[in-house]
């Protein structure tokens, strides 16, 4: 009796623990919303699942508690039973996966109208580069890092000279303006990950990664590195401003292309050099 | 250490051994051929494989004796693969993506 | 059915049901250490197969361009080159090792002592032999064409890496064969299977079924040549 | 194990169409196929109790190391716990002695405590014992098996001691951080890591074999495989899976560890990093990945299967009922056991690899849970209509059900590849392994200890310290695990040092310091257990024989505790399956396994 209902009771408390208490997502800040519909969909059946299979435990307990003068049933096999609870839980995975599917197949597949930008990771922490207006990002190479080219742009590139690039942990973004992000690390694996947009991938160093999202919301979101990358992870953050078109046309002509940032360091070196 | 005796007397006349010795060394041969008058592409690939894994069954068949083995063993042996099969299915899939990946980022540009 | 016998049992695939449906053995007249061994190297293939596709995978994404073996593994013979001459006399040592292996295993099972012994020292030899030209190759490769783990003159750096690593597991494997080649084939001419002697470590008394078994191992590493000879060097 | 579920397919289809198929016969006793085996007659006290080769032995002296690495785990968690619940008060951690705690902690869980406990613990103790042999088909074998993984696990603590520190990659060891000197324990740690798993690996193989061929070639007569126990089941497709899945580890640590030692570029690409450019080009981190789960999804059933055949049978036998649909609860774990080769890839949905795999990954893995929601509904079903006496085993197998159906449901959140995206690495997955794989397999452990503790000793566990141990453990763990799947909602990142000056994530404070302090509560319970366990040795109540009147051949030894040899002049002969519980038309309230049908004539069990 004392057994099943406290059976009971964690079952109850848990459901009370799911709609009652304060901690829940944040709300969603791109157009990844189906994302969330997904998970409440599996919510709701798997949840009730886990409901019934657990009462239904703890009922047995109680109902079948032991009795001296009770003899169990002797019954090894029920095929038709077993058969039935086996395509129920196929229906159930198939209603679970289907919508999934489908949402992975949008994930992966990015508009054309989407602005590609590019988000370097380092240890420990986030830099960008906007194509500029040619819209087209220059070749890089870890190999060609160095202090004056921090980033390892190609310079024979004619694609880099007016990529943009922004040495700050702070990245703004066009609200409903799509965008891929191409992810490249400069030495392991990190992650980019915002949680009001439900997007994340791996950076890896050697091969470049992307995913695409749409901006929804106006604010700011923090940025956190989401794959174990040493010692310093826990404090890779950076942050996502979402503008109006006006604020972000502001802050972009604030931000220097490679060309200039050449020039300019030029200029400093034969200052350097002629002192 | 156990042993069984009457069941053990799968002994084969020399003359079978001595056969599939002289195959392998054909085949054997033959993939070495394959590489000596530098044959390139799909037939290359395609004799490659071909010779390897008929000298693979033959050596597991004749030498190590699977062909006179119950279905219980060489079943419990055989399938495993699949899984290995699958492996490699993959991990080709994957290494032609993170190829393109390659090329298309760092070699020729966007 | 009051004795057991072997030869009146279903056969096929029928007898592959009966099998597993049976009771006291899955793989009926299969001896407990000729199972093991056959359990091992399915797991030993795992083993090599994961060397391999990674190879694969290491090759088949690699942008700088892969060596070529045949050229790099080539000999040149009174001023000819020929492309994987060592490496194609390598794979028949260590075929006609396998075969006199089979040869040894089967008299082996005649109980032909000095026959089964002599195939036994034949097969030894013949894979000393085939280490041997593997240490020729090696050394040639290292301080010959400046063949580095870390790094090659001909192309991507893994290519070293992965020769070294496979044909190195592979050489293991040969080594550990050719001693315990060398030390059967002692017990054989001591005729421990024929008088029960036991062993040194196990205190268990063997027999010729310990041939066949050994003959398993060393046909793999026959075995998962093929395949290194056919990735490797013909790829 | 694909071999395995083809073979039981057709099986059973054979049986059907009665052709070929082998039953066997209801009385008469069929020739013995095995010959007698010899064992090795210890002379000496080190050959008697350290290095013996007597199953049994070798079993405990498993059980006794896993337990003692097992408890070093759980004082890294509490370490990690006072991190993440009380920063300001405690210290004494750095971010570089956290991360080396939670690589150890979850490697010391995974391999060393729950394999080792499971297959060479229960595993030696039990397959000799259940299948009706006298000992491992190969003694000797065995006897290094267990030396192996001492040394292993040796080399494990050594790394604790060594300059730099155990390695801090996390215990899925990705590189290339795992070797670079951002990450704490690069220097000697990472090599030792790798060293000491290469280890665990050869002696598990060594060991695997044996329980693998002994259950295969060395059952009594009449046992046939689907007389066998589940326990057996689980443990013997549990091997198979390590048996195959271990060699992709094993690569991988070699390879690794050339890449640490020697300098090449297997899993490296071009790295820039402290502000220079490193010599490694043209590797692929992604691969070292899928090595790696290709071992280690097969590795997380490795730690569930035993733990599915052990709670079947406890189920069973403290219900007083007949496992559910035992056919099916066998192919259930051939099949989660074969499909398990096919799924790694669902840890990788946001690696970086082909996206396209997302598809076919995320079908293969909700299909598991097909085969697995089964052996759910026939525990429950189980219960059912059975006479289900609350003893302390069964207290642990109910937590269990609750525990593993609640992880498993959390499961296909992350199997479903989109939803997997924002969930992915943070504490919605750490909640979810933990409730699947810490708690769920645990509960069976515990329960199982309390089932076999009298066969091992011939003396019961205290009750009342064991009813404390069930309850404080079950509730706290809940509490602790269920909460932790709100912050991953919330978004908190897993591997975080900490993670309170972030906006949204200062609102999970109260919680983490309530699951702080439920995890003290709890893992102090453990120690408890131990004070149990240990004093029980030689004060517990004697028990009698089979006190649970359990069928299976373990409890039915001529002496008891069962001594080296186990079944005395002559191996029993098996007739029946081992649930043979409430058979209707006889007053016996249970036959064992080794009693044949003329001895209750009347009973209506069916043939199996
Ligand atoms: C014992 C160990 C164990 C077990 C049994 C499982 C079982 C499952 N696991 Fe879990 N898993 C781990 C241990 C385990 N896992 C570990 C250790 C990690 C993290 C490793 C790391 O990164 O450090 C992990 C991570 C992990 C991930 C990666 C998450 C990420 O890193 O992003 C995924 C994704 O697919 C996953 C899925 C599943 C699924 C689908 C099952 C299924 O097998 C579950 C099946 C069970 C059920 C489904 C419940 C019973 C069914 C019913 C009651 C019927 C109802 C069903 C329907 C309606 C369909 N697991
Ligand atoms: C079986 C596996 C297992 C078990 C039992 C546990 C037990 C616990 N784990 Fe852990 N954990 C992992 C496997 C496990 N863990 C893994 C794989 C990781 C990932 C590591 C990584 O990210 O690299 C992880 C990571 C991990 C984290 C995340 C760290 C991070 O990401 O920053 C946390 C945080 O709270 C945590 C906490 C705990 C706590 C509080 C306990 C316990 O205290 C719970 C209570 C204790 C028990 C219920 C009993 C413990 C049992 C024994 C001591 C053995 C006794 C046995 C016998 C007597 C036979 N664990
Ligand atoms: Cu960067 Cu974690
Ligand atoms: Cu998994």
């Amino acid at each position: 009796m004392f057994v099943a209902i406290i059976f009971a009771l964690i079952i109850v408390a848990s459901i009370i623990f799911h709609f009652w208490s304060p901690w829940w997502w944040t709300p969603v800040a791109s157009n990844w919303g189906n994302i969330d519909d997904t998970i409440i969909l599996t919510f709701w059946v798997t949840g009730a699942v886990f409901v019934a299979v657990c009462l239904f435990m703890a009922y047995c307990v109680w109902a079948y508690r032991y009795r001296p003068d009770r003899k169990a049933e002797y019954k090894p096999e029920d095929k038709k039973l077993e058969f039935r609870l086996t395509w129920l839980t196929a229906l159930g995975v198939v209603a679970l996966l289907a919508p999934g599917l489908v949402v992975w197949n949008k994930y992966i597949t990015v508009p054309e109208n989407a602005l590609k930008i590019e988000v370097v990771a380092y240890q420990w922490g986030w830099n960008y580069r906007l194509p500029g207006d040619d819209g087209v990002l220059g070749k890089t190479s870890v190999g060609l890092i160095n202090d004056d080219n921090p980033f390892g742009l190609d310079i024979n590139d004619p694609n880099s000279k007016d990529d943009i690039l922004v040495m700050d942990a702070d990245l703004h973004l066009e609200i409903n303006q799509p965008v891929k992000v191409e992810l490249r690390s400069l030495d392991v694996l990190h992650n980019f990950y915002v949680p009001q947009f439900r997007a994340k991938m791996d950076t890896l160093p050697g091969i470049i990664t992307y995913y695409w999202f749409t901006p929804e919301k106006k604010g700011e979101y923090e940025i956190l590195c989401a794959e174990y990358c040493g010692t310093g992870h826990y404090a890779m953050r950076g942050f996502v401003q979402v503008d109006e078109k006006k604020d972000y046309s502001d802050w972009l002509a604030k931000q220097i292309s490679f060309e200039k940032m050449l020039a300019k360091k030029e200029l400093k070196n034969l200052l350097i050099a002629e002192k | 250490m156990t042993s069984d005796k009457k069941q053990e007397v799968h002994t084969h006349k020399i003359g079978v051994y001595l056969w599939i010795w002289g195959l392998l060394f054909v085949f054997s041969f033959f993939s070495y051929m394959v590489d000596y008058i530098n044959y390139q592409g799909l037939l290359r690939w395609s004799l490659i494989i071909f010779f390897m894994f008929v000298k693979a069954g033959l050596i597991m068949a004749i030498f190590m004796h699977l062909y006179w083995e119950r279905w219980a063993i060489v079943n419990v042996l055989l399938w495993p693969m699949t899984a290995i099969g699958v492996f490699i299915a993959i991990m080709a899939a994957e290494s032609y993506y993170t190829f393109f990946s390659r090329m298309f980022y760092f070699v020729v540009g966007s | 059915m009051s004795q057991f016998d072997i030869e009146k049992l279903p056969k096929g695939s029928k007898g592959f049901m009966y099998d597993w449906g049976s009771d006291q053995r899955a793989f009926k007249g299969v001896p407990w250490g000729k199972a093991m061994m056959w359990i091992f190297l399915l797991s030993d293939t795992f083993i090599f197969s994961c060397f391999l596709i990674s190879l694969m995978t290491a090759r088949a994404s690699t942008v700088v361009p892969w060596p070529y073996p045949s050229e790099v593994f080539g000999l040149t013979v009174f001023g000819t080159s020929v492309p994987l001459l060592l490496i194609a006399i390598m794979t028949f040592v260590l075929i006609t090792s396998s075969g006199t292996m089979a040869i040894a295993v089967k008299y082996g099972y005649e109980k032909n002592r000095k026959l089964c012994g002599w195939f036994l020292l034949a097969t030894a030899i013949g894979g000393l032999t085939f280490v041997g030209m593997q240490a020729f190759e090696w050394s040639k490769l290292i301080f010959h064409d400046g063949v580095r783990p870390w790094g090659n003159p001909f192309g991507a750096e893994q290519f070293g890496a992965f020769f070294f690593m496979v044909t190195g597991f592979h050489g293991t494997h040969v080594s550990i064969g050719v001693i315990f080649l060398f030390i059967f084939a002692r017990k054989v001419f001591r005729g421990d299977f024929d008088t029960g002697r036991r062993g040194y470590f196990t205190s268990m008394k063997s027999d010729y079924e310990a041939i066949e078994i050994l003959g398993l191992y060393w046909h793999f590493v026959d075995l998962v040549w093929v395949f290194i000879f056919a990735f490797f060097y013909l790829w | 194990m694909t071999d395995e579920y083809t073979d039981n397919k057709l099986e059973t289809k054979a049986a059907d169409s009665s052709s070929g198929s082998y039953t066997p016969p209801a009385e008469a006793i069929p020739a013995k196929e095995n010959p007698e085996q010899e064992l090795y007659h210890a002379k000496s006290f080190w050959t008697k109790w350290v290095f013996c080769q007597d199953a049994k032995v070798i079993g405990i002296q498993y059980a006794l190391t896993a337990t003692a690495i097992g408890f070093i785990g759980l004082i890294l968690s509490w370490g990690m716990r006072l991190q993440l619940g009380f920063p300001e008060t405690f210290s004494f951690l750095g971010p570089a002695t956290y991360y080396q705690s939670v690589t150890m902690h979850g490697m010391i869980m995974v391999i060393y405590l729950l394999t080792a406990l499971f297959l060479g613990g229960f595993g030696n103790y039990l397959i000799p014992l259940m299948v009706g042999a006298r000992d491992m088909v190969f003694p000797y074998v065995n006897m290094v098996s267990y030396w192996m993984f001492l040394v292993a696990v040796l080399v494990l603590l050594a790394s604790f001691f060594v300059p730099g520190g155990p390695t801090g990659a996390g215990w899925t060891l990705y590189p290339p951080q795992a070797i670079l000197p951002g990450t704490p324990g690069s220097e000697m740690g990472i090599v030792l890591m790798l060293v000491s798993l290469s280890l665990f690996v050869i002696g598990f193989t060594m060991g695997g074999l044996n329980y693998v061929i002994t259950i295969l070639q060395s059952r009594t007569r009449g046992m046939t495989l689907m007389r066998m126990p589940l326990t057996i089941w689980g443990i013997f497709t549990a091997t198979v899976l390590a048996l195959l899945a271990f060699p992709a580890l094993f690569v991988a640590c070699i390879m690794m560890t050339l890449d640490n030692l020697l300098g090449t570029s297997f899993f490296m690409p071009e790295i820039f990093t402290m502000g220079e450019k490193l010599d490694y080009a043209g590797g692929s981190p992604i691969l070292f990945q899928h090595l790696f789960w290709f071992f280690g999804h097969p590795e997380v059933y490795i730690v569930a299967l035993p733990a599915f055949g052990i709670v079947s049978d406890l189920i069973s036998v403290h219900a007083r009922k007949n496992v559910f649909g035992y056919r099916m609860m066998v192919w259930a774990i051939v099949i989660i056991g074969a499909l398990s080769f096919i799924v790694w890839a669902h840890h990788m949905y946001v690696s970086g690899m082909n996206p396209w795999f997302g598809f076919f990954f995320a079908t293969t893995t909700l299909i598991i849970a097909v085969p697995t929601a089964i052996k759910v509904y026939n525990w429950v079903l189980t219960l059912w209509r059975g006479n289900i006496h609350l003893t302390i085993p069964m207290l642990f197998s109910l937590g269990f059900i609750v525990t593993f159906v609640n992880g498993g449901i959390t499961g296909l959140f992350l199997g479903n590849v989109i939803i997997d995206v924002p969930l992915s690495d943070t504490y919605f997955v750490v909640a979810h392994f933990h409730m699947v794989m810490g708690i769920a397999p645990l509960m069976v452990v515990f329960g199982a200890i309390y089932h076999w503790y009298p066969l091992i000793t011939g003396r019961h566990l205290n009750q009342t310290l064991g009813k404390i141990h069930f309850w404080v453990t079950f509730v706290g763990a809940y509490a602790i695990y269920f909460p932790m799947h709100y912050l991953g909602f919330i978004g908190v990142p897993r591997r975080y040092f900490e993670m309170y000056d972030s906006p949204y994530m200062t609102s999970g404070v109260g919680l983490n310091q309530f699951i702080t302090v439920a995890a003290l509560i709890v893992g102090f319970t453990q120690f408890i257990f131990l004070y149990n366990i240990f004093t029980s040795w030689y004060k517990g109540e004697k028990s009698e024989k089979n006190p649970w009147k359990a069928n299976s051949l373990e409890w039915h030894t001529p002496d008891y505790p069962p001594t080296h040899g186990n079944f005395g002049k002559e191996l029993p002969v098996v007739y029946r399956w081992p649930y043979d519980f409430s058979v209707p038309g006889t007053d016996k309230e249970y036959i064992p396994q080794h009693v044949a049908p003329s001895e209750v004539p009347t009973a209506k069990a069916e043939q199996t």
